[in-house]
């Protein structure tokens, strides 16, 4: 039986670490990337900065997909064609988020969610940013458009679309 | 349980020094595509337990298992990540096999290394926090000290060393698959730019990109799809002390012992006469010669006079890296072990064109983790 | 099934927001603990599967050789497993085919994490599991995906917060009785609904702390495992499955990769009616609402179900089908890949009546752990019996 | 059939660029915190005694990796010890070039049964052989912090 007495671990607060009563040692990691974008995300980034959203077709299960690949993870063959969609969508799910990617506190919440894109199947969604909206009238099923970019700004990047607005 | 365990399908990309026309997904995708095609099986429905080995600062992605079902047809799929070498995710889907439960696995590796911008940066992160990485010294002293400490202990020459990039890479010409085939002279290899004496530029294998998928059957399942079954008849693997400071360095324990788990269950006894061939680790040109003595081959000033005299040529008497080995093939990081084995089961099927081998019935392939650790594997595959 | 396979020995560490030891130390101290607790010592154990989660935690890159010493791995056969949050019920299923295949005698199952490691606040290393290119660029957190989850869980099924912070208030108040536990608190739904909002509908009280910690089971086969116990713990079923990464492209409202995995190990252990075959589970609950999610996704009842027979108190210590004994995540604390194998730990204590504050009401003869992991994406399930 | 068609003009064959944010704070254990301690106030080097294995671990270890006992039997380890290998590293941590090489050597402490990997100093390269004596070089007792670092380098000894 499991007794606290026999338990090892020994807990340090964060005082035990600003007083200096441990010793540390710290690093930053020197770890860059550069990520082949290959065949399927480099044509959806390249038709980002055109101001399109672009997905694709299996002929097979009859699915459009976003965001792209070339194969189908459900057949397990290539992808049968390329199928420009629509910037605008609906609401799957959604949050209202106060803290920062590092846990800052944030006044004003982020609203990240999941955005169903129209002209792809149903369900197919992307994650993107909702803003210039009343974050209590966000709901799901909400339906709203890409707020791009001015063209000379965008870089080939999910975020030449700044985040999506809703429509009435 | 099942009893024999067999190899039914390999796909490999070629291997290049960059791969800029290609994601990770599509890299794995296209491997996978050929081992199935390879196999005449559907992952949608054939393969029933699939195994993905990679680590997260290789691939800059933390949790990098999320991002490896969909291009090998393993959604919804039993699927795991083994953090590990190749060699090792091969012995992972080869004791899911023997559990009985499973009829077929696959198991892949690849490697993205030229997407690494910082790979020392990226490898000093391997080392322990507090007692290395502050002294803040390139990893590959590590290879240094061993190098060195290896020829002091057997009279293994720096010119011994250089031949066995001579011979890989020579090796290498012939292969379509590698990115480092070329013609050198001991004065290239040996005037190239020294890293960590007496480790220098031509010593250590060059980064590649690449990936690999082998698929695994048990016995009834190999003798219904497949004519040429390539059995698993002996895997080891093994891992020492990942502390520098405890660990050996003149010889290589951990592939001693993995080396001795993988003899038993084959029923190895004399290694030399009863393996024809062997693919093992060079990712420093002394590794080879390091790794054959641990596996039994000969002592290490044994495997010195080897080099000399061809014994490990293409045409020699028990090739060694016929394939170009990870010299010539390029460095896969954890997809090594699953190329070498992708070369031994193209020898043991006499499919290797203009490598092949005179006499492939039973091969030794072996891997190991790279700097800085003691961690290998080894098998033992017959045709 | 292959050879039968048994947990023999158990062990852990304290659950901490910052530990002393280093992460090879825990996973000694946790790896010393279960052989302790069967009387075995390290030269019988024949091979050691790790789990752990992302090196980021720990800062570590090839973080399962860094640790193999501290897992007892020396000289042995050693692999380390990784699915995410799912690794530390996947462990003991890596134990399990290790054994079954009929290959070695014994195992020592380990998974560590030392996520205070991580500078500032370990959340932060979350940001890299999201894909590098498509949403890496938008700073997102791991909350968001938790929050959009359970968004989508309420709306679909027309769920309460309050029904979801119920399990929380379960979960704090089992954990008072877990001499292992970082943050056991006896609350009110209240003091939930109340507390920070985070990501709505995420609050602070519906979230698991971050921790270190860990844990390590001893596997036997049954020839081993009658020798050094009178009370194996049999593995009946495992199952796994990793559901497509394009997770943006499922509906998150139920786990259909925690329904495939549990149908596997159900099958294997020949269960036809898991809500009445089940005695005890211990599904995972990094936050309130996953507890919940992951029995439907069992079929320990319907879908959204689950909040109802928590309203009534079923999932009580005393109830019926008790969830989370051992105060799960959110009570004991949620060192990742430790965490899972916790509650792995959790139900061979239960099965063995060795749970002393803990122990459960109702005669328990076959119990269940569940994990889940990566992008909403990986579900890991162990049944065992006795 | 892989691919249906491939990426064929090399302007579209991008990389899309990041990193893994990594800052951590390492403690330095129940075993490390012992032997910087030690390291830091009183200049001395200590290791861990396996009575059962008689092998004794440099820097210490809270257990055994070979019989997994607990260790917290610490013993002196001196200064001097004798180089067991060394390499002279032409890049920097990051792969960069060096103006002139870092002296590295593996050090086998006497009394322990392992090596300690650090620095070489005040030596040229013909200095140097396997087998030879080196001794530590602290820091000053007042810029020591409890690092590795506090011991500077080992150099060779005085021949006697």
């Amino acid at each position: 039986m499991l007794t606290s007495k026999d338990l090892m671990g020994t807990g340090l607060s964060s005082q035990d670490f600003k007083q200096k009563k441990v010793l540390v040692e710290k690093w930053k990691a020197n770890a860059k990337y550069g990520w082949d974008q290959g065949i399927a995300i480099g044509r959806y980034l390249r038709e980002l900065k055109n101001g399109k959203i672009i997905g694709v077709k299996c002929h097979k299960c009859n699915r459009t997909m976003v965001p792209p690949r070339i194969f189908c993870e459900w057949c397990f063959k290539p992808i049968d064609e390329w199928v420009y969609l629509k910037d605008t969508g609906i609401v799957n799910t959604f949050s209202l988020c106060y803290v920062a990617w590092n846990m800052e506190r944030l006044k004003e919440p982020l609203i990240p969610a999941v955005i169903e894109i129209d002209g792809a199947s149903p369900g197919m969604g992307i994650m993107h940013l909702i803003s210039e909206v009343d974050p209590k009238k966000v709901a799901r099923g909400m339906k709203v458009k890409a707020v791009w970019k001015p063209e000379n700004e965008r870089t080939g990047a999910i975020t030449d679309i700044k985040h999506w607005k809703p429509v009435k | 349980m099942s009893d024999r365990i067999a190899i039914i399908g390999i796909g490999a990309t070629q291997f290049r020094s960059i791969s800029p026309d290609l994601s990770y997904k599509e890299l794995m995708f296209e491997a996978a595509v050929k081992a199935y095609e390879d196999a005449g099986i559907n992952p949608r429905k054939d393969v029933d337990v699939f195994v993905t080995c990679a680590e997260d600062y290789i691939e800059g992605t933390s949790i990098f298992d999320e991002y490896t079902p969909d291009q090998l047809g393993a959604a919804l799929r039993p699927m795991h990540t083994i953090s590990q070498e190749g060699l090792t995710g091969l012995a992972s889907v080869y004791l899911q096999l023997r559990t009985g439960e499973f009829g077929i696995g696959v198991v892949e590796a690849h490697s993205k290394a030229s997407n690494m911008l910082t790979p020392d940066g990226i490898a000093a992160c391997a080392l322990d926090p507090i007692y290395n990485r502050p002294l803040n010294i390139n990893h590959h002293a590590i290879a240094g000290l061993e190098m060195h400490r290896f020829m002091y202990e057997t009279g293994i020459t720096e010119d011994q060393c250089a031949k066995v990039v001579i011979k890989n890479r020579k090796n290498a010409l012939e292969n379509p698959f590698a990115a480092y085939g070329a013609s050198l002279t001991l004065k290239d290899v040996n005037q190239s730019e020294c890293v960590a004496c007496p480790c220098c530029e031509l010593h250590i294998a060059q980064p590649a990109d690449g990936a690999v998928v082998i698929v695994l059957a048990t016995e009834a399942k190999a003798k219904a799809l497949s004519k040429k079954p390539i059995w698993i008849k002996g895997i080891g693997w093994i891992n020492c002390t990942p502390t520098l400071e405890s660990r050996d360095w003149a010889k290589a324990t951990y592939c001693e012992k993995a080396a001795e788990m993988a003899y038993k269950m084959a029923g190895i006894k004399q290694p030399r006469k009863e393996i024809d061939f062997a693919e093992v680790d060079d990712t420093f040109s002394y590794k080879e010669l390091q790794h054959l003595a641990a596996m039994k081959l000969g002592c290490g000033c044994e495997m010195g006079k080897w080099i000399d005299n061809g014994v490990t040529e293409l045409n020699g008497e028990f090739p060694v890296n016929p394939s170009g080995g990870s010299l010539g093939l390029g460095h896969l990081y954890d997809a090594s072990g699953l190329a070498r084995v992708y070369m031994a089961v193209k020898q043991l099927r006499r499919e290797a064109g203009k490598l092949q081998v005179r006499k492939a019935n039973t091969a030794l392939v072996q891997a190991w983790r790279s700097l800085p650790t003691t961690s290998g594997a080894v098998a033992i595959l017959s045709n | 099934m292959g050879k039968r396979v048994a947990v023999v020995g158990a062990g852990m560490t304290k659950f901490v927001r910052r530990a002393q030891e280093t992460g090879k130390e825990l996973s000694w101290e946790a790896a010393k603990a279960a052989l302790d607790s069967c009387g075995m010592t390290l030269d019988q154990i024949d091979c050691v599967v790790l789990g752990t989660a992302p090196d980021t935690f720990d800062g570590v890159h090839m973080k399962g050789e860094y640790l193999s010493d501290g897992a007892g791995a020396w000289g042995k056969p050693y692999m380390r497993s990784y699915v995410g949050g799912g690794t530390g019920v996947f462990a003991p299923i890596h134990g399990w085919y290790h054994l079954a295949s009929g290959h070695f005698d014994t195992c020592l199952v380990v998974c560590e994490e030392k996520m205070s490691s991580y500078q500032p606040h370990p959340q932060g290393a979350f940001l890299t599991i999201f894909d590098h290119t498509t949403e890496r660029p938008l700073y997102p957190n791991l909350l968001w995906i938790f929050a959009l989850e359970m968004n989508r869980y309420m709306t679909t099924y027309g769920i309460k917060k309050e029904d979801i912070a119920r399990v929380a208030v379960k979960n704090k108040k089992n954990a008072l009785d877990h001499p292992a536990a970082q943050i056991p608190e006896q609350y009110t739904i209240e003091d939930i609904l109340n507390s920070e909002v985070l990501a709505w509908p995420v609050q602070r009280l519906d979230v698991s702390p971050v921790s270190d910690g860990a844990v390590a089971l001893v596997m036997a086969n049954e020839n081993v495992a009658r020798r050094v116990t009178n009370k194996p713990v049999w593995v009946e079923g495992v199952g796994w499955a990793l559901d497509t990464a394009y997770w943006t492209n499922r509906d998150l409202c139920y786990p259909r990769y925690v329904e495939v995995a549990a149908r596997m190990a159900y099958k294997m252990a020949g269960i036809t009616d898991p809500a009445h075959e089940i005695h005890v589970a211990e599904p995972y609950d990094p936050f309130d609402y996953k507890e919940l999610h992951h029995m439907e996704g069992l079929m320990l009842c319907g879908r959204g179900e689950a909040p109802i027979i928590t309203a009534e108190g079923k999932t009580q210590r005393d109830g019926e089908l008790p969830i989370c004994p051992s105060g799960g995540l959110l009570g004991v604390g949620n060192p990742i890949a430790a965490a899972g194998l916790m509650k792995v730990a959790e139900i061979f204590w239960q099965l063995r009546c060795e749970a002393g504050k803990r122990q459960i009401a109702r005669k328990a003869k076959r119990g269940l752990a569940q994990a889940w992991g990566d992008l909403m994406q990986v579900g890991t399930v162990i049944v065992l019996g006795v | 059939m892989a691919f249906k068609t491939r990426i064929t003009k090399p302007a579209e064959a991008k990389a899309w660029y990041g990193e893994l944010p990594v800052e951590s704070l390492y403690t330095m254990g129940i075993a490390g915190e012992k032997f910087f301690r030690t390291l830091k106030d009183k200049g001395k080097i200590i290791g861990a005694h396996c009575e059962k294995c008689d092998y004794v671990y440099v820097p210490p270890k809270m257990y055994c990796e070979r019989c997994f006992e607990k260790l917290d039997k610490m013993v002196n380890i001196g200064l001097t010890g004798t180089l067991t290998s060394f390499t002279f590293v032409y890049v920097d941590v990051d792969g960069n070039p060096l103006p002139k090489p870092e002296f590295v050597g593996l050090i086998n402490l006497d009394g322990a049964c392992t090596n300690l990997m650090h620095r070489l100093g005040e030596c040229e390269m013909a200095d140097l052989c396997i087998d030879m004596r080196v001794e530590a070089v602290l820091k000053p007792a007042k810029q020591r912090t409890g690092s590795i670092n506090d011991i500077k380098y080992f150099k060779p000894s005085k021949k006697k």
